[in-house]
This record gives C-alpha cells, structure tokens and sequence, in this order.
C-alpha cells in the first residue's frame, strides 16, 4: 500500500507545532523544570520565561506585560471574559451584547447566563456575516453592560468592523470583549486604538501548542478570578504555570507576527485561486462570508443538493483533511448556526464545506482540492434526490414529487 | 467512526439510481434535518422485489443505510421486505455511532414509503404497512448535555 | 566557575517530565496534531489516543472512562468540581464542609462561594493534621450539599481518613469531593470502595506535564460545565483538547502506578533518613505532619527561632531546591495556614521547610542536605534576636528584653 | 527576586551580633509577622557611632536592610544617623520587591529604637526622635488581590 499524501486544509481547526516552537519548548519539560513561583534559583529561569512570553505576546496586541492572563485556551478565555464580567458589573446591569455568530465558548457562556437571569441580545448579520453598527448601537441599553463581538468568524472568515464597535462601546462606557482566536497574527490588533476592553486567543490555532490561551484583561476592567487559588497570573487565575505551553505560545505568536505579511499574502493568494477555481468550475456553488473583509486563509462554500458530512468523508479518501462547520460541534446534527445565520435555509447550510489553508499550502494542493472536490460534488449530486428533483424540473420534467 | 462495512457502503454504493417507471417510489426525511432517502422499487406479479435503487441526499451513514437496504430487500418478497426493519440494517452494518441510528430509521422508512406507493398504485393492502410520516427522524434527535 | 550540583527537593511543588513521558508525547506536538474532533483519519488517531488516556487513568482510580474528565490541572479541576457542585445542588443547601488545612485552590473557591451566599464550615485538624471524624460527621446538616477534604495535605504531607470521610459521606447522601493532586498515585486510590465522588488531580505532580490534569466525576453526579462552549469532555469542558498534554498525562500515570511500591519504598526510606538525622541532630525542630499518615515522600519541620525565606535562600545557595509553605504562595507574607491549623505560634510557623523527595532521591542527596542544614540553621540562629533571648533566659542571664 | 546587593548583604551580613554594655538597643517587629531585629550601638561622648551590630530573625531582605543600616550609620553622629531613612536603605541595596519594603522600614525603626534607648539612658533629646511603635509594618502588607 502506497503511504497517501496527507492536504491538511483544516488549519481553522488546529494547526502543527512549528519546529521552531517545540524546540523552545523543549528545555521547560526536563531540565528548566521549576515552578516558577519557587524561590531557588533554578526557578527564576522559568519566571523569566514566563515574563518573557507575557511581554512578547502584549506587544502582538500592543499592549504591556500586566494586562496579559494566561490561560488554557480560548474557550476558557471566552468563559472567564464574559462570566467575571457580568459578575463585577452585576450592579450596574445585567443585559448583554452579542452576535448570531459566536463561536460556541461565547455562545454557550451567553445562554449559561440566560439561565442565571441576565439577558442577552444576540445581534443578526448580513448575508456576509458582518454586524449592522446601528443595530448594535440601537441595542445598548442603560444596563449594557458588555458587548462581546468577534473578531473574525471561525467558520466562514468574515472580518468584523472591530475598531468601530470599539468605538461605539467606548462612546457609550461598555465594556467591550472580542473573541479574536482565529484573527490573532492574522490581522494587525491594537488594542489601544480598537478600544478592545477584554480579547481572547489561543495557542494552537497559531502553530502553537494546544491547552494554551490567553485572555487580554485592559487595566482597570475589574473582572476577577475564574479559577480561584494560587496567587499565580496577579492572583487572577490560579493554577501552576504552564511553562513550557506558555514559551512556546509566544514563540509561535513571534514567529506568526513576525511574517504576517509575507505568509497572509501566501494564504491569500491560495485562497483567492481556490475561490475563483470553485466559483467557475463547479456549479451551484455559494460562497460563504464576506468577499473581501476575510480571514486570509478562509474558503468556505455550499455546494447545493449535497450533504456536508459525506463530502467530507469522500476528500478524507483522497487525503484532504476538511471540515464542515466547526469542529467542536461535528457530533451535532444541527447545521452550522452560522449559515443559518446569515440567512441560508437547512437544506443549503447542510452542504457547506470549511477549507482554511496555511502559509505553507502550495498551488498545487490548491489545484488538487479542487480537482477533487468536482469529481466528488458531481458523485454526490449524482446520487441526490434533490438533485435529481431540481434537474427534472428544470428540463420540465413531469414526474416530480 | 463508522465501521468498514459503513465506510465500504458509503464509498462503493450499491445500487444507486432511478428506476424508469417503478412500481413503487418512496421519498422520506426532509432537507431540513439533512438527511432525503429516495427508494425505486421494481416488483414483479408475484410480489417479487426485482429491482430496488435509491437515491440519497444525508451524511455517510445515510448514503450507507439506504445502500445496504437496497441489498436486503432485492429479490425478497413484499410480505418479506416488511421485515427489513431498521434494527436488520443495523447489524448488516455492524452497527452505526449513536447519534447516525435515525438514518436506519429512516431506510425503514423509505422501503415502506415505496411500498405504500406500489400498494397504493396496485390498489392492494400490505399486511402491517402503514401511510408513511411525513417528517421522520427528528424525535430520535437528542443530544447528550 | 565550577557548575553547582542541583539537589532538588520540592517535588510536592512540581516535577520534571520523564523522559518517557516526553517521548510519547512529542508525536502529537507535530505530526498527529490533528483536533480529535475532526470527521477526517489524522483525527482518529488523536481521538483514540484521548479515548485510550482516558481508560488508563480510569483504571488507576478504579473507575471507567467515561467518569474521566480532562481539565488544564489541579486548580481548575477543584474549582470546577465546587462551583458547580454547588450550582448544581442549590435547591438541596447551601451548606459545604471542607477543612482549614485545605490546598488554596479548595480554600479560596470556598471563600469566593460564602461571597456568594453560600455556608461554608472549615474543620478543625488535630496537631498532626487530620480531621476529626466525629467533628465532620456532626457538621452535616440537611442543607450541607457537599463535603471537600483533601486525600493528602501538600504541606505537610499528612493523609486524611478518606475511605472513612467517605462512608459518612455516602450514609447522609452528601457529595464527597476530593484534592487528590498530591496523593496520586503515590498512595492507592479506588473511587468505588472509598464511596469518592469527585476527585481533583494534576499531571505536573506526577512527572507529567504542566497544564493538564483531570476531575473525576462520578456518573450520576449532575454537576454540569465549568468551561462553556464546545462538545469535548462529553459536552462538560469546552476547549480543544490538549492531546500531547492528555498522552503525557496518562504515560505518567501509568508509570507511575505500577512503580508505586519501589517507588514510594525508596521514597520512604529517604525520607525517614532525613526525618531521623534532623530530629537527632538539630536541636528545636519539630517535625511538622503525622508521623505514620504521611506522604512517602514528605519531610516537613519547623526550626524554632529562624525563618523560612532565609532558609531557604541559604539552602538555594547550596544547590538545593526547597520549599517553605505552599509555592504559590511565596510572596504572601503570612505564615502558612496549614501551620497554622495544626497549632503552631506564628513565630514558629515562620520557620517551617518542606523536603519532598523523589524516588531518584538518593541517600548521598539526603546525607547532603541534612548537612547543610545543620550549617545553615546554626548560622541563622547565630543571627537570631529570637535565639540570643532564649539562650540567655535559659542561661538565666540577667539582660533580656 | 532580590538584587545583587541584597543577596550580598544576606548572604555575607556585615556587623552580625552583640555589643556588650551597649550604649542603646532597640528591638523592632515581632514574631507573629515574621520578622524581628535587634539594633546595638556603641555611641561615643561625641555622640559618634563608634560600632552597631545587630540580630535580625526575619526574611533575606530583613538581614540585609539590617546589615546594610549599621554600615550606614556606623562612624555617623546621631543626627546623622536620623537621616537613615528607610529609603536610603533600599537605595543602598539598589531596590526592594514590593512586598519587601516593610523591611527597609523595620531598619530605620530599629536605629530609632536604640538611639531612643541611648537618650533615655542618657537623660538627652535628639532632635525628631519619636518614642517607638510597638508593632510596626502591617499596615504596609498588603497583597494585591
Ligand atoms: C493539594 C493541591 N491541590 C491543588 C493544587 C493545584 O494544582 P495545579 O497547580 O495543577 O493547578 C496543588 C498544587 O499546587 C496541590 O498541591
Ligand atoms: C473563534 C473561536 N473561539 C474560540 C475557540 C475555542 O478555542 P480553544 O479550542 O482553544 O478552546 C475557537 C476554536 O475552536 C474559535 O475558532
């Protein structure tokens, strides 16, 4: 049996660790072991790794050491953000700002609130996916007291208009939290100019490590713990260090920010030649999100009469690695609430498909997907009743169901 | 996730299809819940399910139930087509992950529907066959939380 | 410069990852990197590798997989079972019993949760550390929801009466939670005969990785998600799973298991060394922890008339590695609580040192650091206003503060 | 955590132990804090420090703002020796961490403790000189929370 080439186009899913990034890691599993809250020598290595990683990684954001939270990954980040907030701000009000199209961290977090007696509103998108600013801002209410907006969306790439919604929030003294896991080292952030109040990332979904996050904490929010105990991350989130995990964040934030240019613009190109190969080569196929406020790396599509799960088991075949939706929710039978979000029926959401590529994704696996997704759509159409339905009536077929 | 018998039925469908002025054709699911199964039953004079194809718009699992339904009922008779009953796909498939049972289900289903069709057509009554739900499957629906 | 040799004693505070351990887990930084979640076959094997972690510490509590619960480590693990435990049986009480001597990730969960309305009663511990049966047992009211004892304390290594705390527990329908983050695997543990129902544990503690550890949760229990969002850890703990970290954890666990009798042997015959020179050879200590119920590798004293931080410092200057109360809480200036509980003066409990050996520990090391000691507690006693009143009044001198 | 300083005067501490027949001695801290030092001066008739040494149980940075105090004001009159303030200490020793601090200030005590001692037996005022607290520095713990 020959060994197949594996096409990992799933990069919005999880991504390798870099070389690079695992040998910076390596020395704090064995030999710079120490708790860095020790008081021998020995972990005074380990403490200024861990200074170090928190002062690289604020200047990613453009922030300083002391307002960076480590945590272990943006789904605890989106929790800790959003739950401590409406903690301290309870006197204030208990009314919350969302969107349709939250990852499910922030999701799950908002409707686990619901049931705690706050009230959210979940703010609609366009066919793109981008929120109306006027809606947000007609939503904000005397007792708003968070809006948690993401920064780009991890399903069909969409860029939202952050810096505005920063400002709108600024304006109207809203705390403002936005889950930036698959924008970070992908868009430039500041989060001073963005009046971004609160920001979630993750480490794997940047060739870091997985287990790893960080929550952006500007000074002066006064949301507290969500893991008490330790006097560890300024007493804010206990638990001992993840030295190692936390090295190799900032090493793959560094080299990630580092090229961010020349590698989006490698991603970008691939992506558009997918794009613009799909759009012209396969039929009946949408485009999901926004054409040009975009994830680099992001191309999602529907193909219409077919259903997702299947496409993707028949790419795995031919050792392309794709999704559907997001990862955490396949086991779920529901289509993407995304999709239906920016206003596809069911039927059409079922169809989609998630390819997110890399910096290291050529041209020639880019043709090679797409070669294949067209065998492979025109198979599944093949064997589709909707398919065979919608065919019928347009030749005006009489025998239609 | 799915077993090698689910993973070949998927990939190597048996058959798939239209059959040209069927004796029966069942449409069950619906495009909302991700999951259409269409049946073609081809019956002789002596109730004999000669041919049988399927078309199906769902998930691997789907594709593989309504594949390996076809293979059960081909050349059995209508009264013995009645007893392919989901839990009989099932085992032909060495089984299917929890939450994918509903396309099982749903096979069940689009033999009967197909059958109604022919019954209906023919004008003759099939022991323990019922009109066909509209909408199938969604009350298997549930998730662990 | 010569390179010093490095004698490291605080294995209670963290632990080096085994080569091993480090070796099973470096495939899944890199090549198996794929998310578990993912439909396509790079994933499958990330997720049987979750699914075989997760049936291989089962057996080394004596439970099944499906109780296992991934989280990012000791802290959160007892955070998560607390909090929403206490979310959970709300209707039932609002009443929680745990212990004074409780780690700070139990304590100050504890104390957050009577900021929020609910009762918390803090046992009393005897002068070795161990809980009153009778005292626990009388503290349960109709309303107590929950009872959170440690298996073994981290300070002074003093093991409680868990299978007992258990059964009082089960006989009055009251949940039974755990921190078994020191005792794992280094004493025996079955979930089922010690009528356990939640227990805490933390893999950089048992020569595994930082950032991973695991909640066990009985079935049945209906305490719901800690961390909101995604579908992993049966929909109870979002966040992509930290593969390398679950893979590393279960190696060591596994290790660890079946070397827990020579390894605690060899740890027990060090320690006891240790514990029969200092109380033979340096005057005033006292040593801290129950003498019979105690850690195999815990050594733990306080030496009258000096101070920790000095201690240690000195000792750091010699190459050895130790720890004086709880690392995390280096930089608080009171003196351990623990300490405190068991009866000890302030001015005493600032003078406590914990040794926690390993099973590479060796008699030479022990020999080593027993020696310098000796040197360095004479010299701080030299120092020492505390010391200078005590020998004067014992001398009956006339001149005394 | 400390600098190089600190660790110097912790780990060799200059002027350690008593002076007998001291002309003052003061006692600063207490136990239950966790730290205690005990200051001798051996003022001469021109009310120059001729010697100080002290005793000190307490942390790495209690040694050494101790040791560092007697070299401050060793050969000093006692006026001078009124201008040690605590931050001419930690300056001395390049810096304290936060939590720290209270040491430097547990120093300046302790020299004021035992010029007080030295003015009561001699029947003088110095200049500025305020009885000692009993308990000094707890109000400067405070942890970040
Ligand atoms: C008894 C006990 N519980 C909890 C913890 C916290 O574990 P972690 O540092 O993995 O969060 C520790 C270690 O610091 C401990 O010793
Ligand atoms: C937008 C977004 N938010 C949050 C998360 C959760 O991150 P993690 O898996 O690190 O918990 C993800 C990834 O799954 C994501 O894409």
């Amino acid at each position: 049996m020959m060994e197949k080439k594996i096409i990992y186009m799933d990069n919005a899913a999880t991504t390798p660790v870099k070389p690079e990034v695992l040998k910076a890691m390596l020395p704090y599993f064995t030999e710079k072991f120490g708790n860095p809250s020790g008081i021998y020598s020995i972990s005074s290595d380990n403490r200024s790794a861990v200074d170090d990683a928190r002062a690289l990684i604020g200047t990613t954001i453009g922030t300083t050491p002391e307002n960076i939270y480590f945590t272990a990954g943006g789904s605890e980040s989106d929790n800790w953000a959003i739950k401590a907030a409406a903690e301290a701000y309870r006197d204030k009000g208990k009314h919350i700002i969302t969107t349709k199209i939250e990852h499910h961290a922030v999701l799950h977090t908002c409707q686990y609130l619901e049931k705690c007696g706050y009230e959210v509103t979940y703010l609609d998108v366009d066919e793109n996916g981008i929120v109306d600013l006027e809606q947000l801002e007609r939503a904000i209410r005397p007792d708003t007291i968070l809006i948690s907006v993401m920064f780009a969306n991890n399903e069909i790439g969409t860029v939202e208009p952050i810096a505005e919604i920063g400002k709108i929030a600024k304006e109207h003294g809203v705390l403002f939290h936005t889950d930036a896991v698959q924008a970070y080292t992908r868009l430039p952030i500041d989060v001073d100019a963005m009046h971004i109040d609160m920001l979630s990332a993750s480490g794997h979904k940047i060739n870091g490590p997985k287990g790893i996050g960080f929550l952006y904490i500007r000074k002066g929010v006064k949301i507290r713990s969500f893991v008490h105990g330790g006097a560890q991350e300024r007493a804010r989130r206990a638990g001992t260090e993840n030295v190692p995990g936390i090295v190799g964040f900032a090493r793959a934030a560094e080299l990630a920010t580092e090229h961010m240019e020349a590698y989006t613009a490698k991603e970008r190109k691939v992506r558009d030649h997918m794009i613009a190969r799909i759009e012209a080569e396969i039929p009946y196929a949408r485009l999901n999100g926004d054409r040009e406020r975009r994830l680099p790396n992001n191309v999602n599509f529907c193909f219409r009469f077919i259903e997702g799960e299947s496409l993707l088991i028949l790419l795995d075949g031919k050792g392309i690695c794709a999704s559907s939706g997001s990862a955490c929710t396949s086991g779920s039978l529901d289509p993407s609430h995304v999709l239906l979000a920016i206003g596809l029926p069911h039927e059409i959401a079922h169809g989609s498909l998630r390819l997110t590529v890399s910096e290291d994704t050529t041209m020639e696996d880019a043709d090679y997907v797409v070669d294949s997704l067209k065998e492979i759509v025109a198979h599944l159409r093949d064997m589709s009743p909707l398919y065979e339905d919608f065919v019928k009536k347009n030749r005006g077929d009489s025998y239609v169901q | 996730m799915y077993s090698e018998k689910v993973m070949d039925h998927f990939q190597n469908p048996r058959n798939v299809g239209e059959i040209a002025d069927a004796s029966g054709v069942g449409t069950v699911g619906n495009a909302k819940c991700g999951d259409i199964m269409r049946m073609y039953l081809d019956i002789d004079e002596n109730r004999i399910i000669r041919d049988c194809k399927f078309k199906t718009f769902g998930c691997g699992a789907a594709v593989a139930t309504s594949s390996m339904a076809t293979e059960l009922v081909r050349g059995k008779t209508v009264e013995e087509a009645m007893q392919v009953t989901n839990r009989a796909v099932m085992e032909a498939l060495d089984g299917l992950p929890p939450v994918k049972v509903h396309c099982s289900l749903l096979a069940e289903e689009a033999i009967h529907a197909a059958l109604w069709d022919y019954a209906e057509k023919n004008g003759i009554k099939i022991e323990g066959l019922k009109k066909p739900k509209e909408d199938i499957g969604e009350e298997e629906i549930e998730e662990e939380y």
